[in-house]
């Protein structure tokens, strides 16, 4: 028995082209273009000047803000610039640049850590930190600050989003299956870190083999539950994939941890238990090359700072791509340009054909109520968005505007081809913006 | 790779496919059953009176749009099409010609342009034409035919004077006197289920429509309580045709689930209040404008809770 | 207990005020915007018609009848019902502040709505006994309330419609009101 | 403005029903013919007419604070004896009126003209705003009344225009069609002469 959610919409997979195939290493570009912003909170400020030498894994930018996480070098060069550059999210941002020598040099002192059952809470919190590991499905929130939670708080459960639940993804699918181990050993890391004795793994059942590898993975441990999941869009959305695995509604304007629980992605867990076993820092992930107009799509462990030019022209295009999404189809963000670079949480790179990213002109709302059904959240995307367009902030406040969480599931569905993820996005900084100037 | 032919638009960047245009291809596509029985039940003139309704307003459409200089290109949408076979299916076979086109263009024009085209139109636009009809020229509108064009009473006329309900074999496949589109209980199941499948109508207002009905009048009995035909009130009249494809219809019908079922309710209620006590012996088409007036009222108290909402 | 259903009903679906006597198009018209305002318009109406329908039975009954005043049936009517809504907004004011900022800025504007003197003649002109009359005054109000928040749910809707110019405004919330007109026709013949 | 702009100003630019939009419960209810159309003309006429003369006499006379309630005394005096003298001299279209005469006290044009000119303005600039609502009141009234006649019924002022083939719309006389084609008509003004910016 599969378990899921209310609402939610059918996308096509897409993931025919890519979930067969294995991770490949790729080899690092000579020149990587590394933000010192990959993740939710403040900026880091570079530790290295242009003209330094910088190793692998080294420590280059970091921050003494709460919410933060360092970056590091993914490989060994020579700091040629640090300046503004386009980044996946769309605005302009300072990147330290570095020119490979190639030779993947390792900075001193990088050191296995201890098995975690000799490790305390403190330890792994202050490791997950140090590693510079992010939310890698897609979120890039600093996991060490999932860890500790506010006063009062008290948590039960570290859940793994193993859903993908995005058309052409793959990464994740390929993850749970190849580095089984890893995925169970990194949940363990973040139980133990979060203080939790619950862990469970949700994967959509369109995934059969990686939910049998992990069950066998976890078979050991009586505390780790892998649940298998209804294919559906978007299973993968936090407070869905706490309401199917768990039954619990994280309440409006609420965190899950508020309901007790953590929500990480498998990939993330890996990361972890990768850097733990070798000392490594978070500098390379696994994203999922696909989309009508690349010539050799697949999943491809890459270093972070890879632009996605290089990748594109290492595997090749068959045909102009009418789009480029940096992130799944569904939520990702539309590329003005290739020369952006693969960011700690870029899970995927489409280059889409003119066919796949169909576009046709809106017309009006005929009321169908289609993205009333497809509501994960159970609101009325059609007013909100008619409210949004008005300008008439206050209503669509009312009525939810800010419980969205931007999936895209109505404007996918809306057969008037309005564009209601947009303006509620809209509709959504508007009142922000009310909020802030009073 | 030449940036400038990037398209940067907001996510998602896939789409289901359908479109307004697609589904009302289907409801025409579900509605040719119907369709094609009555012409061949009451011959040629049921066809004159389809294709002079379809092209009426698809024609009433294009103008009002040229008058009110607006591009005419929504006329594609295919929506003023099913305005206009739903309207000449609810008309009585062997009606005068300009008859339908009248009703046709006050469908589109009063119905449907005055406020905006489609999606903004509070009432059933087929509905409209029909009931401005009604009220218009009630003889010619009740002039029953059955085939070959002699005058006959309808079935829901003949049982409120004697009672007599007839042969439901009859009434199930179609063999009855009544509007050119109503008659085949069985041909429009076939149309409803068939947009059920395509997922274009939702299955909560035909099914609390026709159970409501059903119910009440199996309630409301001719002998007292619980002594009514269901059965010959769900098969007779303009139910069926009603409940499948003039309720369901997207722009007049709420969007929220608790909403559609109260719709279907509502219009049950309305059309057996009719039935039983009104002057008319048919109830559909007034029951389903009526309900269409609450639509706004319906969807904004029955939003429910949101996720999450304590 | 027939004769009050069929007022009852009568009043409502089959002669409503609004959509087939005309009677309170002003403010069906003018207080039709939203619908929080139709609903307060109409709980004031409700209140403000129903007791029209008493005093004004009393004073034709008790007054007019008796000192063979009828001609100044009129005047004395609408003299009665200005009284009543400065008394009753008077007595909102005092006892209940959250009613009287609710229902208050409609109260003034109830003198001139036509459905309160209207339904006082009517009933006169019926011969509608004191219940009768009662039972009549409150299902107009009732038959108004329904009439005017479906309306202005309506009208709220079409904020969002691209109704052409010439029709924006008043003549296109006139053609709401005759499609409004023409579904109540279903009722025809009803009772 | 002159005196000739009081009197027309009524007739085309502020005309009560198709600008102003007052007083429209009688051109709904008795506009199903002409003839009732023009019987509610010259009664609201008539009563604006005298109620404008009067209150602007009494203007100085009459306290701010309950203006209006003596307003309304007056207003009423006329209505009632228009009401009597209709009843004596023309019972079946007083019949036919019904309610809407009596109504013509609480009918929103004869308070707004009393409220916002006649009491503010000499005696024979209110007779002349007064006859210029009227006539204009008036004139919208026949204007949609001979159209809902016309179509709705074939005939006007009583007289069939179309013979007996003619199968009358009687939406039109009906009280839907009372609403619609006021709706139009004022749309059609509306595209006709558009708002001066």
């Amino acid at each position: 028995m599969s378990r899921s959610f209310r609402g939610g919409v059918h996308p096509p997979h897409r993931k025919k082209s890519t979930e067969g195939l294995p991770i490949e290493h790729l080899a690092a570009p000579s020149v990587v273009v590394i933000p010192v912003q990959q993740h939710i909170g403040a900026p880091c400020e570079p530790l290295v000047a242009v003209g330094d030498r910088v190793l692998m894994g080294q420590k280059i930018a970091d921050c003494a803000a709460r919410v933060t996480a360092p970056v590091h070098s993914s490989v060994s060069g020579k700091v040629t610039a640090i300046e503004m550059r386009p980044h996946p999210n769309g605005r302009d941002t300072r990147a330290i640049i570095i020119e490979n020598d190639g030779l993947d040099e390792k900075v001193a002192g990088l050191t296995p850590c201890p098995d975690i059952d000799l490790m305390s809470r403190e330890e792994i919190i202050a490791a997950v930190r140090e590693f510079g590991i992010v939310g890698m499905g897609g979120g890039a929130f600093p996991t060490h600050v999932k860890l500790t939670p506010p006063e009062g708080v008290t948590l039960d459960t570290v859940l793994l989003n193993g859903a993908e639940c995005e058309p052409y993804l793959t990464c994740d699918h390929r993850v749970m299956l190849e580095w089984a181990d890893d995925v169970i050993y990194g949940l363990r890391c973040l139980m133990k870190g979060a203080g939790v004795e619950k862990g469970m793994i949700g994967v959509e059942v369109n995934k059969p083999d990686a939910i049998a590898t992990l069950q066998k993975a976890a078979e050991s441990y009586g505390n780790i539950s892998v649940v298998p999941l209804k294919v559906k869009y978007p299973q993968g959305a936090e407070l869905q994939l706490i309401d199917a695995c768990l039954g619990r509604k994280v309440p409006t304007g609420k965190l899950p941890l508020n309901v007790g629980v953590i929500v990480n992605n498998v990939h993330t867990a890996q990361a972890i238990a990768q850097s733990m076993k070798t000392g490594m820092p978070s500098v390379d992930r696994v994203i999922t090359l696909s989309g009508a107009c690349v010539e050799r799509p697949g999943n491809l462990l890459v270093r972070v700072g890879t632009l996605f030019s290089d990748i594109l022209k290492e595997r090749g295009q068959k045909c102009e791509p009418k789009k480029l999404v940096c992130g799944g189809p569904m939520m990702g963000l539309a590329m003005y340009t290739p020369e952006v670079p693969v960011c700690k949480c870029t899970s995927g790179i489409l280059a889409l054909s003119a066919e796949e990213a169909s576009y046709e002109e809106a017309m009006a709302c005929v009321r169908c109520g289609k993205c009333v059904d497809a509501c994960m959240m159970l609101l009325h995307p059609l007013f909100i968005s008619q409210y949004g367009e008005r300008g008439m902030w206050e209503r669509a406040e009312e009525i939810g505007a800010l419980d969205c969480r931007e999936c895209g599931a109505c404007s996918f569905i809306c057969p008037a081809r309005r564009q209601l993820t947009q303006t509620i996005r809209l509709a959504k900084s508007d009142i922000y913006a009310n909020r802030s100037k009073k | 790779m030449d940036t400038n032919k990037l398209t940067v638009s907001s996510s998602p960047h896939l789409h289901a496919g359908g479109s307004v245009r697609s589904a009302m291809l289907h409801v025409l596509l579900a509605l040719a059953p119907a369709t094609v029985f009555a012409v061949y039940y009451f011959g040629m003139t049921a066809l004159l009176t389809v294709i002079t309704g379809v092209v009426a307003a698809v024609a009433a459409e294009a103008f009002f749009l040229w008058v009110m200089k607006k591009p005419i290109t929504p006329v594609r949408d295919g929506s003023a099409a099913v305005t206009g076979l739903l309207l000449a299916l609810n008309l009585p076979a062997g009606i005068a010609l300009w008859l339908v086109a009248i009703g046709a263009g006050v469908a589109i024009g009063i119905g449907k342009l005055v406020f905006g085209g489609i999606g903004h139109n509070p009432f059933n636009p087929a509905l409209v034409g029909r009931a401005v009809l009604v009220i218009s020229w009630p003889a010619r509108m009740t002039a029953w035919m059955g085939p070959g064009l002699i005058s006959a009473a309808t079935p829901l006329a003949i049982y409120r004077d004697s009672g007599n309900a007839g042969s439901y074999r009859d009434l199930f496949f179609g063999f009855i006197p009544g509007s050119i589109g109503e008659v085949s209980a069985f041909l429009l199941l076939v149309g409803g289920l068939y947009l059920l499948y395509r997922q274009i109508i939702d299955w909560k207002i035909p099914v609390t429509y026709i159970g409501t009905v059903a119910f009440m009048m199996w309630l409301l009995g001719p002998e007292g309580w619980f002594t009514g035909d269901p059965l010959f009130h769900v098969l007779s009249g303009g139910l069926m045709l009603g409940a499948f494809f003039m309720a369901t219809d997207w722009t007049t019908s709420p969007v929220t689930k608790t909403g559609r079922i109260i719709m279907g309710v509502g219009c049950g209620l309305i059309t057996a209040v009719i039935r039983l006590y009104g002057g008319m012996v048919e109830g559909v088409s007034f029951a389903i404008l009526l309900m269409n007036a609450f639509t706004p009222l319906i969807d904004r108290y029955t939003m429910g809770r949101r996720f999450g909402a304590r | 207990m027939n004769t009050y259903f069929v007022i009852f009903f009568g009043a409502i679906l089959i002669n409503n005020f609004v959509l087939t006597r005309f009677l309170g198009i002003c403010p069906f018209l003018g207080v039709s915007k939203k619908v929080e305002t139709a609903i307060g318009m109409s709980l004031a109406v409700m209140f403000v018609m129903t007791v029209a329908s008493v005093a004004t039975w009393a004073v034709q009954e008790y007054i007019l009848l008796n000192y063979d005043l009828l001609y100044l049936r009129t005047i004395a009517f609408i003299l009665v019902i200005a009284v009543l809504v400065q008394f009753v907004e008077m007595v909102i004011q005092k006892t209940s502040p959250t009613l009287y900022q609710a229902l208050g800025v409609y109260l003034p504007l109830i003198t001139t709505n036509c459905a309160v003197l209207g339904v006082t003649i009517i009933n006169m002109n019926e011969g509608y006994t004191l219940m009768q009359s009662t039972v009549h005054g409150f299902a107009a109000a009732v038959g108004f309330g329904l009439a005017i928040v479906v309306f202005a749910g309506i009208r709220e809707r079409l904020e969002f419609a691209d109704v052409p110019p010439a029709l924006q405004g008043f003549p296109i919330a006139l053609i709401i009101g005759g499609l409004m007109s023409i579904s109540f026709f279903g009722f025809q013949g009803l009772l | 403005m002159s005196n000739l702009k009081v009197f027309t100003k009524g007739l085309i630019d502020e005309n009560p029903v198709f600008k102003l939009l007052l007083g429209m419960c009688p051109v709904l209810a008795v506009t199903t013919a002409a003839k009732n159309g023009l019987g509610m003309g010259l009664a609201a006429t008539a009563v604006l007419l005298a109620s404008n003369i009067i209150i602007s006499m009494l203007r100085k006379v009459i306290p701010a604070k309950i203006r209006i309630p003596a307003f309304i005394v007056v207003i009423a005096t006329f209505v009632t004896m228009v009401d009597l003298v209709m009843e004596a001299f023309v019972p079946d279209l007083h019949s036919v009126l019904g309610i809407f005469i009596p109504l013509i006290v609480v009918n929103c044009i004869i308070l707004q003209r009393a409220e916002s000119f006649a009491s503010k303005n000499s005696v024979f600039r209110s007779f002349l705003d007064g006859l210029g609502m009227g006539i204009g009141f008036t004139i919208a009234l026949m204007i949609l009344a001979s159209v809902r006649e016309i179509i709705g019924a074939g005939t006007w002022f009583g007289v069939s225009l179309f013979g007996a083939s003619y199968e009358p719309m009687r939406l039109l006389t009906s009280p839907p069609g009372a609403f619609i084609t006021l709706g139009l008509i004022i749309g059609l003004i509306n595209v006709l002469k558009p708002k001066k910016a």
